[in-house]
């Protein structure tokens, strides 16, 4: 066991090797060859590496996992740093640390030294005594966005769609005689388009239904749940297929990756 | 005392935005602009937590030798070279502190670790998904029941649209499919999802649901 | 990298003449298109303005009768092609317009001359020190043919001194960038926007002491304009309240010297409301639910029982955790990617606490990786307070709760590493969910755990159908975590909402009746229903 | 354990095999991927194919990279019909990050239409696509609508000059060319409310024959227009791209995308399939020993 683990590795070490001598020579030309040739090997290396996943966990993938953990915390880390704390709160607060950071200063507003008392406040957890404190900030910003999120679901999810249930039964309506002179089933018929939105409301109104708690769902009223389900059954299936042709680009794009750009085997 | 002020904080934070909500008047968007700069802020801080954690599991990992602790020395080993090249100017050779520009932060290490670590594998397990979106429905799609049929049915009525096999009126049912049913299915559950949040949002401000405050 | 090319274009920048050229557009060379001289059309008509309501001021609406020779008029000579809208500006207006660019001009290239200034500073010094060699400078010099001669490099590091003494001088110079100018700067500009309403109030089009400015445009037929101006004071098209405001219409034809001005309008002042009158149906609904809301609650908090269907995710909830105790596996509980304010993840809270409860009492082992610091935060103190309740505060560690990292894919690549590794017996995604949903289903599935999830992202809803055991949807999520806070308290405001559902199944098939009665009857004030449920934005 | 159960129970790695499988010949294997041809696009492509050289069409680039994917290779299928025809083309860029894309889309057909190429067996030698003689690039103004409008009098009112800042009476191949009556046709490739724009404000009022390009998710609020008569053809997303090289015979871009994408929906399909046929014998057997 120990013996195939030191063989594969050395493996996938000569294997990268001599990708990065082959890449770098063809790049020579270019700027740093090399440099290039090694970055472009060691991305398609963690491109395989997270692939072995498929098969399954492994020490590459390992690797790759925790490189991506590490680096990708410090990366927003350090953006969050540079794009709130320098740039938004800084210049409000100092000349002399806007300066430092060479960020332009702006007219100084001392009602920001708030969110930096809050912000402390959050990290008192990291104490044992202070730590209630941390759940003053919390207070506010929970407050803040579920006040924020009453009225604003209530007008977007509630208020606007019942204005939007609102379609009419009869399209074109000339009467019964002309109705079924004019049958067709064609997508953009009369007869069509009229289904459309005689089931756009009975599914609404089944849906809901579906979603009442505190009713038992037995006769009519559980009929009614039942084709709820089944409205949002298909739905959830067309939407799945409809995804597919997305998802395979995606794989696609990293094949294309590793065939065109790593391996140059595609022109 | 400790326990009851931050639900009041909390009344009174939701309370206003509400009141906000309903006033158009410059003033009150000053307000409510200025309070979402706090919440940046405040983000910018928790930032710090967070990495705190990530660092003491990580070394606990290492300092106790668990299981897999190796890695753990490869986290943080991104993790402060990241950090290293994020907050200095490689560039003149000077590691003084760095010097944030128009064009965002242009340390060409950080911006190599940048491209050629975080995007391929971010990528690539975006990728995965071509995969398990493939296994999910061999997996997943019997016809046990009349429901799990519906889903069966719609799906692959849906994947086959553009299958020359069949005529051209699969396309047209598949796109109905994703015009009529979808849209009054999505309208039931935004509805009710809404009622959802608009409730607990609700719970929140009057203090009723506590729960995110460890029991209150 | 610094290229000298950057200094010379912030140079350019700062000469100044730039900044002052009004942007007109390239005039027509009209000699060789077909334009047989165009009559003036005939002129606007009817011209009001008002202040625009339930806004926060700042912005004008105007309405007009289109001119008789509209492109729209079949009965016209149909010349008029498009309407301008101008509005009169005082001279102190477009000084401000030219304090706001300079002020911007100052505040942009403030950073990037503070770090070129010495840079070219060092420079001048190697070259005076003898210094011949153009690519030994610490940025790259761009020099015109004829001038780059490695023959005769005296002659060239003449021309580069040259060049470079002339950036200094210029960056010196004409516009002192500073810490302190920037300052004064935005002094300047502010004290004339404060005094921007007074010189429009003083100096109507009479005066004499302004000029017109094309505020916008509309298509032919079109009868109506909004001039929405910004409120922020460094927007170029800010629009001051309360102050008397002109505006006049032409109309334009093809050939741009032929147009026909309608009678000013004027003076009208924006100002903003106190109370938003589009928004009283949100206002009412808010009002009703709350109304609601606090009966049924109350009703539960005097002990009424209340009828809740059974959920099968929540029944499977405690089926799981009994089954990961029996096979001595840990439960992976997964709060998403929300953010601790988002509502998904405050109901995944309460449904982690009672998760946590029941782990405690079964002294279970549970995993909480987390994406967020603040949730992570939250989710220890939950925890915690859990495991307190359950009476094991010493079974509770730091570990159970961690961070991860806020990167979507890390985050998944994470939580994938310890399915497989520590094969939970359950898992369980509470919470808002994006395209990463089906990865970590799927993991999940091929570790063999037992799935939950529930979240309220309706494109994600599918995946976790498909891929999970059990699976709340939508609505679902927050009556689990009604159901599973273990107050019946909570469970008053399910009753709540499903009154609203039923309200909002009346107003819908209401519609429908007055839609169809509507077209039948003929009767428009029917189709009006409609209206009321109408919110402006 | 019989093959049934076997069917029901495939490691999953099968499924991520075949799938790797066929997306990777679905780039090496050319086969020719049989694509059902749609008359609403089919018509843009005999309308264009009928046109007689010195012909103009006016070809509006309204999107962004965002929509690239299935807006892109119809930009590119329809320009290397025209020029390849000899066909003259105007461009408008009327979204904002529109003129980048055109930018690329005119450098890489210039480069494609100097090689010789045989298109459904007719040889076309290569030849230099001129700027000011081929094609005019007009640029990018805000205000779409009052731009659509003004088009309609005359192009030089929104475009005194073009996108590189000739002024347009210079230009040889504009001479004469005042507004839509002197283009054969327009084609609209659009990801958003431009076409909106593109039918009522320009053809609702000028009345010229107009095609639209659209994205997969928007091409079915649009077929009304179709029967209307107001458009003469659509192609909706990265299979209207297809179908219209595969009329060109010119397989590119979308080709190859659906080269991969058929396949790659057909195993799963079959494997949907196979599970199920396991599944049912399965519980028929278990039923059967039940009783």
């Amino acid at each position: 066991m120990k013996k195939t683990s030191v063989i594969i590795l050395s493996g996938v070490v000569i294997l990268f090797l001599v990708s990065w001598l082959v890449k770098g020579a063809s790049l020579s030309g270019e700027e740093n060859p090399y440099l290039q040739g090694f970055l472009t090997t060691f991305a398609a290396f963690l491109t395989l590496a997270v692939f072995s996943f498929l098969y399954r966990d492994n020490p590459f993938y390992k690797f790759a996992e925790h490189l991506f953990v590490g680096a990708s915390a410090a990366y927003w880390m350090t953006l969050g740093f540079w794009q709130t704390l320098v740039k938004k709160l800084i210049p409000k607060l100092s000349d002399g640390l806007a300066n430092f950071f060479e960020v332009p200063t702006e007219e100084h507003s001392y009602w920001y030294f708030l969110p930096v008392i809050l912000g402390l406040l959050l990290l008192m957890r990291l104490s044992k005594k202070g730590g209630w404190l941390s759940r003053w900030p919390l207070a506010f910003i929970v407050g803040y966005t579920a006040g924020i999120n009453f009225v604003g679901y209530l007008r977007s999810d509630f208020v606007k769609q019942v204005s939007s249930t609102f379609v009419p039964l009869l399209i074109d309506w000339q009467g019964v005689g002309h109705f079924f002179s004019n049958f067709s089933l064609a997508i953009d018929g009369q007869f069509v388009m009229m289904l459309a939105n005689v089931v756009i409301f009975v599914g609404v109104l089944c849906g809901l239904v579906y979603f009442f708690f505190s009713k038992e769902h037995t006769g009519l009223f559980g009929t009614a749940s039942r084709v709820g389900i089944w409205i949002l059954m298909i739905t959830f299936g067309a939407s799945f297929g409809y995804t597919v042709m997305g998802r395979i680009s995606l794989l696609v794009g990293r094949l294309t990756f590793l065939f065109k750009d790593w391996l140059g085997l595609i022109s | 005392m400790r326990r009851q002020l931050p639900f009041v904080l909390v009344f009174l934070s939701g309370f206003f935005m509400i009141f906000q909500y309903f006033v158009p008047h410059q003033k009150s968007e000053f307000v409510y602009e200025f309070l979402l700069d706090w919440l940046t802020i405040i983000g910018g801080f928790a930032m710090a937590l967070g990495i705190w954690s990530l660092i003491r599991v990580s070394y606990d990992r290492i300092k106790r030798q668990r299981e897999n602790w190796g890695y753990s020395v490869i986290t943080l080993t991104g993790l402060f070279l990241m950090m290293f090249f994020g907050i200095t100017n490689w560039e003149d050779g000077s590691f003084g502190v760095y010097i944030y520009t128009a064009e965002g932060l242009s340390n060409s290490m950080f911006v190599h670790f940048f491209d050629f670590i975080l995007i391929p594998i971010q990528a690539t397990m975006f990728s995965l998904l071509a995969f398990f979106i493939a296994s999910a429905a061999y997996r997943a799609f019997r016809a046990r029941s009349v429901i799990a049929s519906l889903l069966l049915l719609a799906a692959l009525i849906v994947m086959m649209r553009f299958n020359p096999i069949f005529g051209a009126w699969i396309e047209t049912v598949a796109n109905w499919l994703m015009n009529v049913p979808n849209l009054a299915a999505q309208r039931a559950i935004v509805i009710g999802l809404g009622l959802g949040m608009v409730a607990t949002a609700l719970k929140i401000i009057l203090g009723i649901e506590r729960g995110y405050m460890g029991q209150g | 990298m610094t290229y000298l090319l950057r200094v010379l274009l912030t140079l350019a920048l700062l000469t100044g003449t730039a900044v002052f050229a009004q942007g007109e557009p390239p005039a027509v060379d009209t000699t060789l298109v077909d334009t047989t001289t165009v009559a003036p059309p005939a002129p606007v008509t009817g011209l009001t303005g008002k202040d625009r309501d339930n806004d926060h001021g700042h912005a004008i609406e105007l309405t007009w009768t289109p001119s008789v020779d509209d492109l729209e008029n079949p009965s016209g000579a149909r010349s008029v092609l498009r309407y301008r809208i101008m509005m009169w500006k005082p001279t102190e207006a477009y000084r401000v317009d030219t304090l706001r660019q300079m002020y911007d001009m100052v505040r942009s290239n403030y950073a990037p001359i503070r770090v070129y200034k010495p840079l070219v500073d060092s420079a001048l010094i190697l070259i005076d020190q003898g210094m011949v060699d153009v690519s030994a400078l610490p940025f790259e010099v761009l020099l015109p043919e004829g001038i780059n001669r490695t023959d005769a490099p005296a002659e060239m590091m003449k021309y580069v001194r040259k060049a470079l003494q002339d950036t200094l001088a210029a960056m010196t110079a004409q516009v002192d960038i500073s810490k302190d100018s920037v300052k004064v700067f935005r002094s300047n500009f502010l004290a004339a926007v404060e005094s921007l309403p007074e010189a429009f109030n003083a100096n109507g089009p009479s005066s004499g002491h302004g000029a017109w400015d094309s505020v916008g445009a509309e298509v032919p037929g079109a009868t109506f304009f909004r001039h929405a101006g910004s409120k922020e004071e460094v927007s170029p098209d800010f629009l001051p309240d309360y102050a008397d405001l002109y505006y006049r219409v032409d109309a334009a034809t093809s050939d741009p010297a032929v147009y026909t001005a309608s009678d000013v309008c004027g003076p009208v002042q924006a100002s903003g409301q106190w109370y938003n009158s589009g928004r009283t149906v949100v206002l009412i609904s808010v009002i009703i639910f709350t109304i609601l809301t606090v009966v049924f609650v109350q009703q539960a908090r005097r002990g009424k029982e209340l009828y809740v269907r059974p959920l099968a995710g929540i029944e499977a909830v405690d089926d799981a955790i009994g089954r990961a105790t029996e096979m001595g596996k840990p439960i992976l509980y997964v709060l998403g990617l929300g953010a601790a304010s988002d509502i998904a993840t405050i109901a995944s809270f309460t449904i982690l606490s009672r998760v946590a409860k029941r782990v405690a009492e079964y002294q279970t082992q549970l995993i909480v990786p987390t994406y967020d610091p603040i949730v992570m935060t939250v989710a220890q103190e939950v925890v915690k307070s859990s495991y307190l309740d359950a009476g094991r505060p010493d079974d509770y560690n730091e570990d159970i709760v961690y961070f991860v990292t806020q990167s979507q894919f890390a985050y998944v690549a994470a939580v994938n590493g310890v399915m497989l590794r520590q094969l939970p017996a359950t898992n369980v995604y509470m919470g808002k969910f994006y395209a990463e949903s089906l990865i970590l289903a799927e993991t999940g599935a091929l570790a063999g755990s037992i799935q939950i999830a529930g979240t309220d992202e309706i494109a994600q809803i599918p995946f976790f159908v498909v891929a999970c055991d059990y699976t709340l949807i939508g609505e679902e999520l927050y009556a689990a975590s009604a159901y599973l806070g273990g107050e019946p308290v909570l469970l008053g405001s399910l009753k709540a909402q499903d009154y609203a559902k039923a309200l909002f199944v009346v107003c819908a098939v209401a519609g429908f009746l007055t839609l169809i009665l509507a077209d039948a009857t003929g009767a428009h004030w029917l189709a009006q229903f409609k209206q009321w449920f109408m919110v402006a934005d | 354990m019989s093959i049934f159960d076997r069917l029901m129970r495939l490691d999953r790695r099968w499924v991520f095999l075949f799938l790797t499988a066929v997306c990777i010949a679905g780039y090496y294997v050319d086969y020719s991927i049989p694509i059902r041809v749609t008359n609403e696009t089919r018509s843009i492509y005999t309308f264009i194919d009928s046109l007689p050289p010195g012909d103009i069409v006016f070809v509006a680039i309204d999107y962004d990279p965002s929509n690239q994917a299935e807006l892109h290779p119809m930009t590119y299928a329809i320009m290397e019909h025209a020029f390849r025809k000899n066909l003259k083309v105007i461009f408008t860029a009327l979204s904002q990050n529109g003129p980048g894309m055109a930018d690329q889309a005119i450098r890489d057909i210039t480069d494609s239409v100097s090689l010789d190429r045989t298109y459904n067996g007719v040889e076309f030698k290569g030849r230099e696509i001129r700027n000011g003689i081929d094609y005019t690039f007009l640029g990018y103004k805000p205000y779409y609508a009052i731009i659509i409008l003004s088009m309609g009098q005359n192009f030089r009112i929104s475009f005194p000059t073009d996108y590189y800042g000739t002024p347009l009476d210079s230009i040889p191949m504009m001479r004469g060319v005042l507004n839509y009556d002197n283009v054969a046709c327009l084609i609209d490739l659009s990801g958003g409310n431009i076409t909106d724009a593109w039918i009522s404000y320009g053809q609702g009022r000028y009345n010229f024959p107009l095609a639209l390009g659209l994205t997969g998710v928007m091409t079915a609020q649009y077929y009304p227009y179709l029967n209307s008569g107001q458009v003469f053809g659509i192609m909706g997303g990265m299979l209207g791209a297809a179908q219209y090289e595969r009329m060109a015979d010119n397989p590119g871009l979308a080709i190859d995308g659906m080269r991969v994408q058929l396949p790659a929906h057909i195993v799963i399909v079959l494997f949907i399939i196979i599970g199920n046929i396991g599944y049912f014998v399965t519980r028929r057997r278990e039923q059967l020993e039940g009783r």
